[in-house]
């Protein structure tokens, strides 16, 4: 019979959860010494875990694998990216950290080209295509919509939109003596679209409380379910 | 630009494999160039993050080693991480062990981190007032207590119009501000990714 | 070994060398017997050619040097001799007239000369504390000249009257004959020759002055005269202040510097700067090894500057010490008010699950995204491969575990082969856990019958959208094997699986919109017919919903957060975790709704008395 | 090639050329021709004090790495954070930045070591200066909270990739009384930040920061091309919108 059959696994994995919760909890009162065991604990045992995965699902397959697979020229091919994340471990030693830093270029280099690619083709021409198809009436014909409301609720959008786009206009003006600001209609299309964006932040806060709230509520009952088993235990 | 032709280097690295990677997004041609060298990105990604946790774990043994404050909390640290990693590699990381440690640990601990997380967001929106008197901290207000009374049930009372006014709350006016901060961060982060293309910031250490 | 260091090159030569073996100048002094230089005697001035004149004093100068040199090294001439010479010069004086008369002086024909004669006056009037030098202190008057040499300022006043005697040339062949005999005298006493020292520099003084252009006078002249034009000014000496009086050293002026203190009115008689006087001398006395001055240890210190040195001394020290950290008191009113938000609300959350109550009979009404993710997926047939992309936090288990459980209990009833997969590293982990959860909502026969598999774990996709892209176009080159290393694709229901779009649903459980946002964006363009439907956290809901009310829509339904979750539940008639935590949900969001109201009306209030007692303190 | 291509390939020519036009030829006054942002100020403030009070600035960089969309919050945290070392690195407490992403840690200590190395100072240079705090969104507030403890952090700047953890990390800094202000380019984080840092940073306000505490030209430059580029956009949503509801697109 092993211990995971006995249940004590569960006993002492139950007593483990109440313990470290307590200590987190601990943190209403202020910064304490059982709240710092367990975050250094927790940071040991995430960085454990993310190790074994990105060993498992990327290292092994994806470098090491072609590696020793490859053979003939394909070797060369698949042993490039095994000689620069070799020189990628000099980071380790800062007299030879210098060897690393073109490996760094080129991550720099790939990564803003990702990025500018993901905000280029993910997010500024799918919102603004978005904004735009609001107006397709055949399309909201199709679906049944009612054809006023969906152009009422489209405006709206489209001017929340571009006002809470204007929002962010950096430049200003300078008059002699007079205080650097935008333009009057600018100032007031600025002053709506301040609007809309405080009214998704407050959306967007709602949903974080209600999903911290759930998380309160689970490590609560999932105490008092472990209390109350303990003394119908007994 | 410093006269040193190792940070030229750079530079050209940098250029060179964030154009041919741009020009991939564009051309279906080059796509395959495109893919190859991200695949190259995320294994360095990858490789680079098993460095930063050695470089963690020796920077908490030089804590013990050189008897600094806070020590204990970094033999600690080492012991799970240590422990973590042999459950995980000899048993595999989903095997009933590594599984016991994710439920026991990780997932009470995260739970309990979102869950001091709520009281702190209500006592924050409670304070906002002292922060920032405004209009705006008004209506910022006002959504949170109606996007939470769309939510309510209420024995008794009818909270239904509030359940309809915040979904048209959220599909509409909140869709509007979100697109404007999103295309907001999208320009932002086109300008921020051309900087580094045109070698104006060279965060590698040129 | 005595060594002797050369005064000219400051080389070191043997004590019985003549001359310096590096500067050929002269360590010995002369040996001069009377018989052997006549030519010394008897030459007067006027026949000397002006450049041989100046290669006379040159040379006359060193030998006087050597000859002054050499009289202070061996000393005065005995006490006897000394005095029979004197006795018979002061007789000489007295007979002579030196001062000139007052007519002479007006008309007479050369300034300089009375000058001259001034500076006599006033080098005899001086008595010989004056000649001390200014940094000497009072300390020195013991060892002054004994008395009776000193020209007492009677005895030139008598003098003084008298005209000037024309027989200038039986003056000077005396003063020569007076040079000669010093040079022949045996050693003196460094201490009493000061004197005969002192008078034959005056008397080559005198004679030097003829000849010594006048800066050199002023040169001369100046620190003589310098206390007397300061009390001429009625300035009174610096007071200097105490603790500037108590650094000053204890020891006299010669332990200090080591330097004779009548060094200062000697007259240099070799070398370059003959005929100026308080020259630094380049003199043996500093060559010759001298036991090293004894300074004195200690320092005199008043009370009052011991106090401060004390009091700078803790100010230095306390410099390196780390400062105490004001210790923050445990309670502030920062945290009372958080610990009153937190048993608010934990208060709250706890009385429904202590009361049981619950509230089916105020079941929410679904809303159309939930309903239509029910309707798609009672339509997912027996073995149909179903791909479940979990994105969220563990932390987030709380909310998204009750909503992701009631739709794969719902898959499980139905007979689908789940395909889990992450592009998040703590996904995997998080997949087997909510399998696990799964399973307890209610009782499955969930088998898959071929391959005795319940489902699949293909683990962590890397490299965030440009991965998922990977993912979507070819699933098998992306994860080749499950998360346990194993081949994952020969399994018979993931067999014709050759892109995305080969699934029968996707399904992504995300509490962040960037990933959400992610999946629609790479996945959803490859999906023509299979349907996408996310379970999300209630915070990232807003921002989904535009993807569900676009058309065409891009994603087919919606279960957000704990209410999605009872709705979800509602609809397929079965109670889910979601059913246990609504009571605490509901009660927490109204305690945090009054909490709201309650601390954001009051802070208000505080703000707006605030301003208006500022502007009223302002308006005064 | 799409017409989604060749819009892409115009709009990146038109926004690359509009930056090296103002950075090269017209580099325009100092950053007074920008509207103003307390947040910024008080940013400013915080270094100052970092330099005279030797208190410690703290610069979260996040764990989004520098990749993909949410990389650009990063980059701009580099940035940000090259401009705070030059200021504050010989101040008696140099400022740390702890990041949640193993390739930002290493590219933190590069800013790091490039600013002492252009000051002379490469001795002084310390890599714990560029932490890695953890390696997933909790484990990294986790390990920041632990920074941000530390009673001579005076000053908290966010400048990255968050989640919902960052509530975490502001919550802890308010019990130490220190400065909160920043921004990201996620929306949850912005959220929170909104309504909890004293001085948040809205949306594109901190793809900004370059320009208003003048890393180099090239962010004044960029952002008077993003003002640009930002009502070309707005024009074409809004003639886009127009032509759609009258079909003629």
């Amino acid at each position: 019979m092993s211990l995971f059959d006995l249940g004590a696994a569960d006993l002492i994995g139950g007593l483990l959860g109440l313990t470290v919760t307590m200590a987190v909890f601990s943190h209403f009162i202020g910064d304490n010494t059982a709240f710092r065991l367990v975050l250094h604990i927790f940071i040991g045992v995430a960085a454990g875990y993310i190790v074994v995965v990105v060993a498992y699902n990327v290292l092994w397959p994806k470098l090491m694998r072609p590696v020793l697979e490859a053979d003939g020229w394909e070797l060369l091919w698949a042993g490039l990216p095994l000689f620069f994340s070799l020189l990628l471990f000099s980071r380790l030693f800062p007299r030879y950290s210098i060897l690393g830093s073109p490996v760094l270029a080129f991550i720099v280099g790939v990564g803003a080209a990702a990025a500018i690619g993901g905000a280029v083709v993910g997010v500024i021409f799918p919102q603004a295509r978005a904004t735009i198809n609001l107006f397709d009436l055949d399309t909201i014909r199709q679906n049944q919509g009612n054809v006023n409301m969906a152009l009422v609720n489209g405006s709206i959008i489209l001017v929340g939109t571009i006002s809470s786009l204007a929002y962010f206009h950096f430049g200003v003006r300078k008059q002699a003596g007079a205080k650097t600001q935008r333009p009057d209609w600018m100032e007031w299309l600025a002053q709506v679209g301040q609007g809309f964006i405080v009214i998704a932040f407050g959306l967007i806060f709602a949903g974080i409380y209600a999903a911290a709230l759930a998380a309160l509520i689970e490590r609560m009952s999932s105490i008092t379910r472990f209390i109350y088993s303990l003394i119908a235990g007994f | 630009m410093k006269s040193n032709p190792f940070v030229y280097l750079l530079v050209a690295i940098a250029i060179a494999s964030g154009a041919t990677v741009l020009v991939g997004y564009f051309f279906p041609s080059l796509a395959g160039i495109k893919g190859e060298m991200l695949d190259w990105a995320v294994i360095f990604t990858a490789v680079l993050l098993l460095i930063g946790v050695i470089s963690l774990v020796r920077t908490h043994w030089r804590k013990i080693m050189q008897d600094q404050k806070d020590r204990a909390y970094s033999l600690v640290l080492i012991i799970s991480f240590t422990t973590t990693l042999l459950v995980a590699v000899l048993s595999g990381p989903t095997s009933k062990w590594s599984m016991w440690l994710y439920n026991n640990l990780i997932i009470p601990i995260e739970s309990s981190l979102l869950g001091i997380l709520a009281v702190f967001l209500i006592y924050a929106c409670a304070r906002l007032f002292n922060q920032r008197m405004n209009f705006y901290t008004l209506v910022f207000i006002g959504t949170v207590l109606l996007a939470m009374l769309g939510w309510l049930t209420i024995p008794g009372v009818e909270l239904e119009g509030f359940k309809d006014f915040r979904d048209w709350l959220s599909s509409v006016w909140a869709v509007a501000g979100v697109r404007g901060i999103m295309l907001g961060v999208g320009l932002g982060t086109v300008a921020a990714g051309l900087r580094i293309l045109i070698g104006a910031d060279r965060p590698y250490g040129g | 070994m005595e060594i002797v260091i050369c005064p000219f090159c400051g080389k070191e030569n043997q004590p019985e060398s003549e001359t310096c073996r590096y500067c050929q100048a002269r360590l010995m002094p002369l040996k001069i017997n009377p018989a052997s230089q006549p030519d010394l005697i008897g030459r007067s001035p006027e026949e000397e050619t002006p450049a041989k004149l100046k290669e006379d004093q040159v040379s006359e100068s060193q030998d006087g040097l050597q000859a002054a040199g050499e009289m202070r090294r061996s000393g005065a001439p005995p006490a006897s001799e000394a005095s029979d010479w004197l006795s018979v010069f002061r007789n000489q004086i007295n007979t002579q007239d030196l001062s000139p008369q007052p007519a002479a002086l007006d008309d007479g024909p050369q300034p300089e000369l009375r000058e001259i004669h001034q500076d006599f006056e006033a080098g005899a009037m001086q008595d010989d504390s004056s000649l001390s030098l200014p940094f000497e202190d009072a300390g020195q008057k013991e060892e002054g000249p004994p008395e009776n040499l000193v020209v007492g300022p009677q005895d030139v006043e008598r003098t003084g009257d008298e005209a000037v005697d024309d027989l200038a040339w039986l003056r000077e062949l005396q003063s020569q004959y007076q040079q000669v005999e010093g040079l022949s005298s045996a050693e003196s006493k460094k201490g009493e020759d000061w004197s005969a020292a002192n008078e034959l520099s005056q008397d080559s003084q005198k004679r030097g002055d003829e000849q010594v252009p006048s800066w050199v006078e002023e040169i001369y002249a100046g620190p003589l005269h310098e206390e007397e034009a300061a009390s001429d000014l009625g300035l009174s000496p610096a007071e200097l202040p105490s603790w500037l009086d108590a650094t000053r050293p204890s020891g006299t002026h010669q332990d200090i510097f080591g330097i004779p203190a009548d060094y200062g009115g000697q007259v240099e008689i070799a070398g370059p700067l003959a005929g100026l006087p308080g020259i630094l001398p380049a003199e043996p006395e500093i060559a010759l090894g001298r036991k090293a001055a004894a300074y004195p240890a200690q320092l005199q210190v008043t009370e009052t500057n011991r106090l401060q040195a004390e009091i700078f001394d803790q100010v230095l020290q306390s410099e390196g010490q780390n400062q105490p950290n004001p210790d923050r008191g445990l309670v502030t009113s920062q945290k009372v008010m958080r610990m009153a938000f937190a048993v608010i609300i934990i208060f709250a959350i706890l009385v429904p699950v202590f009361s049981l109550q619950t509230l089916e009979r105020y079941q929410p009404i679904a809303p159309v995204a939930v309903l239509s993710a029910s309707q798609i997926i009672s339509s997912i047939g027996n073995e149909s491969p179903v791909l479940v992309a979990v994105e969220y936090e563990p932390g987030f288990s709380g909310e998204l575990d009750a909503a992701l459980a009631a739709v794969l209990d719902h898959l499980m009833i139905q007979g689908a082969f789940l395909v889990f997969v992450s592009s998040n590293p703590s996904g995997p982990l998080q997949a087997e856990h909510i399998v696990a959860v799964s399973n307890q909502v209610g009782s499955h026969q969930y088998v898959n019958t071929e391959s005795q598999n319940e489902y699949i774990n293909l683990g962590f996709i890397p490299g965030g959208p440009a991965g998922l892209r990977n993912f979507a176009e070819n699933p098998r080159l992306s994860n080749p094997s499950d998360i346990s290393g194993e081949p994952a694709w020969q399994n018979p229901v993931m067999m014709p699986i050759d892109d995305i779009n080969d699934f029968s649903l996707v399904i992504v459980a995300s509490e962040n919109q960037d990933k959400s946002r992610a999946w629609i964006e790479q996945a959803s363009p490859l999906l023509v017919n299979a349907p996408l439907i996310y379970v999300v956290s209630a915070q990232s809901e807003p921002l989904i919903r535009p993807f569900f009310d676009a058309s065409p829509r891009q994603v087919q339904g919606i279960v957000s957060g704990v209410i999605g979750s009872v709705q979800y539940g509602a609809t397929i008639g079965r109670q889910g975790i979601a059913e246990l935590y609504w009571p605490s949900f509901n009660s927490g969001l109204l305690a945090a709704a009054i909490l709201i109201v309650v601390g954001g009306g009051a802070n208000a209030l505080l703000v707006l008395s605030a301003n208006k007692n500022g502007r009223k303190k302002g308006g005064n | 090639m799409t017409t989604a291509s060749l819009a892409g390939i115009i709009f990146l020519l038109l926004f690359g050329g509009l930056i090296i036009y103002f950075a090269r030829f017209k580099p325009g006054s100092s950053h007074s021709s920008l509207r103003d942002i307390p947040a910024f100020s008080k940013i400013r403030r915080g270094i100052g004090l970092a330099v005279e009070a030797g208190q410690r600035l703290h610069l979260a960089l996040g764990h989004g790495g520098i990749a993909g969309f949410k990389g650009g919050s990063g980059l701009i945290g580099l940035s940000l954070l090259e401009r705070i070392a030059r200021a504050a690195s010989n101040s008696d407490r140099p400022p740390v930045a702890t990041s949640g992403e193993a390739s930002l840690t290493f590219l933190s200590q590069d800013t790091f070591k490039s600013v002492y190395r252009l000051m002379y100072a490469e001795s002084q240079y310390d890599s714990e200066a560029g932490q890695l705090t953890g390696l997933t969104p909790f484990s990294y507030a986790a390990g920041a909270i632990l920074v941000v403890n530390d009673p001579q952090v005076s000053t908290n700047v966010f400048a990255g990739h968050f989640g919902s953890e960052i509530g975490l990390i502001i919550d802890a800094a308010e019990q130490n009384d220190s400065l909160t202000s920043g921004g990201s380019d996620d929306l949850q984080a912005q959220a929170i930040l909104y309504a909890a840092a004293q001085e948040p940073l809205v949306g594109e306000e901190l793809y900004a920061a370059g320009a208003y505490l003048q890393v180099n030209p090239y962010h004044l430059a960029s952002v008077r091309a993003q003002d640009i580029v930002r009502w070309a956009l707005a024009g074409g949503i809004l003639a886009g919108a127009i032509l759609k509801a009258f079909g003629l697109i």
